[in-house]
């Protein structure tokens, strides 16, 4: 199942690789009534305590695949269903500490069905994202 | 059976249930739902209702069939995008826009639709669709009568039935002359706007459509979205003439299934959008007789 | 799913046989930790605005089989699953009109981790069940 | 792997979720909880968490397998009941008892689980078990033994550790010279209780158990419930010594898990739960440095 908020309460755990904590993980959903294909979808920098994570540091892991904001870009058949979490990988050696997080998370998609003076990438330039935040406990 | 009746049918899209599906309620709630409602049709949103869509497995075929088999209900609209934007810095060319929209027609047809709300990606805040629409739509036509789906843009307000968008398919239909491009008229074009937090606002704006709008068109209609916002405890909506157009519908013997469409506040609570589909479909049973 | 609350909203609706209306069904669930064995259930009288239909005119559907209560107690090695909703058809010619109606339904389970002064058929028949009530709406 | 680790370990009983399990939470919801927590072990309710109990079928096992291999979660405690009173008028003999109690002790093998929480029929207010509970459990030690899994009875406040009934616990124990009866041990019963609306009053309750009133016992404890009711910002609760007893099971090298058990308000809402157990894990995980 998911949860109604974006940002999951569930996922969020720092991620070790060959014994050495790399990271952290969260998962976010889409809050939209259909999916969107991964080049649709633009991928906006994570902040952590008011620490910016830039989006060059985040890889998506969509369906068990993992991507490079970048490498989205380029994937028009695949879709990020609405019906099942993202997880976002942040490089960050060592983790983030024991406790509680604000974790801010904005996603943009380009909706085809409204005008691109709305939902183009020229106007997401024009325009900042709109950030959803989530205060998550880190055990 | 209702599924054989001649004349408007009772039917959900169950994109009214978005905010709730997968978070606490499935796909076969929905047909519960409808069961309770005595909804004999459903349109679903492909992209968002399908698992593993466009490819589904075949599981799931399988089970997208025994539920629409439990509980009578036949596929009636799927719901789907022609997303021409899908790259940065170019559109997508009619023949890369055809091949993406023959998925979704393969995909309808497999699961046993016969009419496809087919939005179009739009170029202004008009809704008018990319200049080379009918060209995608030209070169699927054959596949479309191969699978046997009708091809169906939405108009939707604040597009009127009268306005040019809507000429200019039927222009395209005639010419054609095919029975495999249609319409979907979605209720709100007969609503009249009352100003909210929240509702866009459309400069120039010219008003509701009228009900006897439709009639003209009603040959190209193969489904409507029975949109509303709020039934109120008797069962009515002062905003929507839905039982004055409802009756133009049933006066002509159009036979086609009217989609609720729940576009209210609180999507999210279960309480207020299993109730408000109930009321609705208490407004058409007793509208329609049945 | 199941809906939080015992008595479910979906799952009203009148039941026509051989093209009759001969009453109408509504789903219950068990708000439990723990399914329960058939044996170990009580059933209750059920009241639609006001009036009782006793239980000699309820048929309950249990993971697709039905059951008279009186059969119930016979079967000990069927549960109730806490996960899944039950069906009640009640008898009642012509049904239940369309509009909102008030339902109300008890059902008690002999809970053997219980002292059998709380939770036992003599316990039950010394005080009366607690009702649930859920308005629903007829189409 | 945590799994393979020697002294006390850090679980969860998925009972913790039961007021959102199959309403906003499925099975697999409750082991990524887990992950987050670092939590490797699980006791789930075998009557309310396994689908079609006690008959689960080979897909459902095959999904119960590939979830705890996913998460790395190994399956510790299978919480059932012997419900001695099945049939009105007459109670179980222990001969029927015992077919019960077998067809669990079966599943419980069947689903890798080692340690059951055998809950047996009470006769009165302070959970005296039947007094034929001992027949009961010993038709079923050689099937135990041959399944690989220890009957457990849950000491559960307000019985004490010093009480009566878990003496006689042990003498059986002793007498059978038995592993495949044991006990588990529930927090509860370190609790000081203070009256609160809701909560049972048991009269001559003589208070709650010492922490070193598990010392004797500790070579039959298979398991803990390490029970909780309100863990605060600082991840400590103030009612139950968590960190004396839990520093005590340490230092005697106690090897077993330590399931989370939330018994606290508010249980239908996840954004509570999931946040107390991941408070009760800090605790834990900070006592045992690890
Ligand atoms: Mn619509
Ligand atoms: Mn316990």
């Amino acid at each position: 199942m998911i949860e109604y908020d974006v940002i999951q309460t569930r996922g969020f755990h720092n991620v070790v690789r060959n014994g050495e904590v790399i990271g952290f993980q969260f998962c976010v959903r889409l809050k939209q009534y259909r999916g969107y294909w991964l080049s649709m979808i633009r991928t906006e920098d994570v902040f952590v305590d008011g620490v910016a994570y830039p989006k060059d540091s985040i890889v998506w892991t969509i369906e068990g695949t993992d991507y490079t904001p970048a490498q989205m870009l380029g994937i028009g058949n695949v879709q990020w269903p609405s019906s099942r979490p993202a997880t976002l990988t942040v490089r960050k050696p060592g983790g983030l500490a024991q406790g509680y997080h604000d974790v801010r998370f904005a996603v943009r998609c380009i909706h085809t069905y409204l005008p691109p003076r709305i939902s183009s990438d020229a106007a997401f330039a024009a325009t900042p994202p709109q950030y959803e935040e989530k205060r998550l406990l880190m055990v | 059976m209702e599924g054989k009746r001649t004349g408007p049918k009772r039917g959900v899209s169950i994109f009214s249930y978005w905010e709730l599906l997968d978070i606490s309620m499935d796909l076969e709630d929905c047909f519960k739902e409808m069961q309770d409602m005595g909804a004999t049709g459903i349109e679903i949103l492909a992209n968002g209702h399908v698992d593993n869509y466009p490819y589904p497995s075949q599981d799931w075929v399988d089970e997208w069939f025994r539920l629409c088999g439990k509980y009578g209900v036949t596929p009636v609209e799927y719901g789907h995008w022609v997303d021409c934007y899908l790259f940065k810095g170019r559109d997508l060319t009619p023949q890369e826009a055809y091949e993406q929209l023959a998925v979704d027609i393969r995909l309808a047809h497999r699961l046993g639709f016969t009419v496809m709300r087919t939005k179009q990606s739009v170029i202004d805040d008009t809704l008018t669709p990319v200049t080379y629409w009918s060209e995608i739509i030209k070169r699927a036509l054959p596949l479309a009568e191969e699978c046997n789906v009708r091809m169906c843009p939405e108009i939707h307000g604040p597009t009127r039935l009268t306005d040019r968008m809507v000429s200019d398919f039927v222009d395209f239909i005639e010419k054609e002359d095919t029975k495999w491009f249609g319409l979907n008229v979605d209720f709100g074009v007969f609503e009249e706007m009352r100003p909210s937090p929240g509702r866009p606002v459309f400069p120039g704006y010219a008003g509701p459509s009228k009900p006897e709008d439709i009639l003209p068109l009603m040959k190209y209609v193969y489904c409507c979205h029975e949109k509303f916002r709020h039934m109120d405890e008797d069962f009515a909506e002062a905003t929507i003439p839905h039982q004055e157009v409802i009756g133009l519908l049933m006066d002509k013997g159009w036979d086609g299934y009217l989609l609720s469409e729940y576009e209210g506040k609180d999507k999210h609570r279960y309480e207020v959008v299993s109730d408000q589909l109930r009321r609705h479909h208490i407004m058409m049973k007793n509208t329609l007789g049945y």
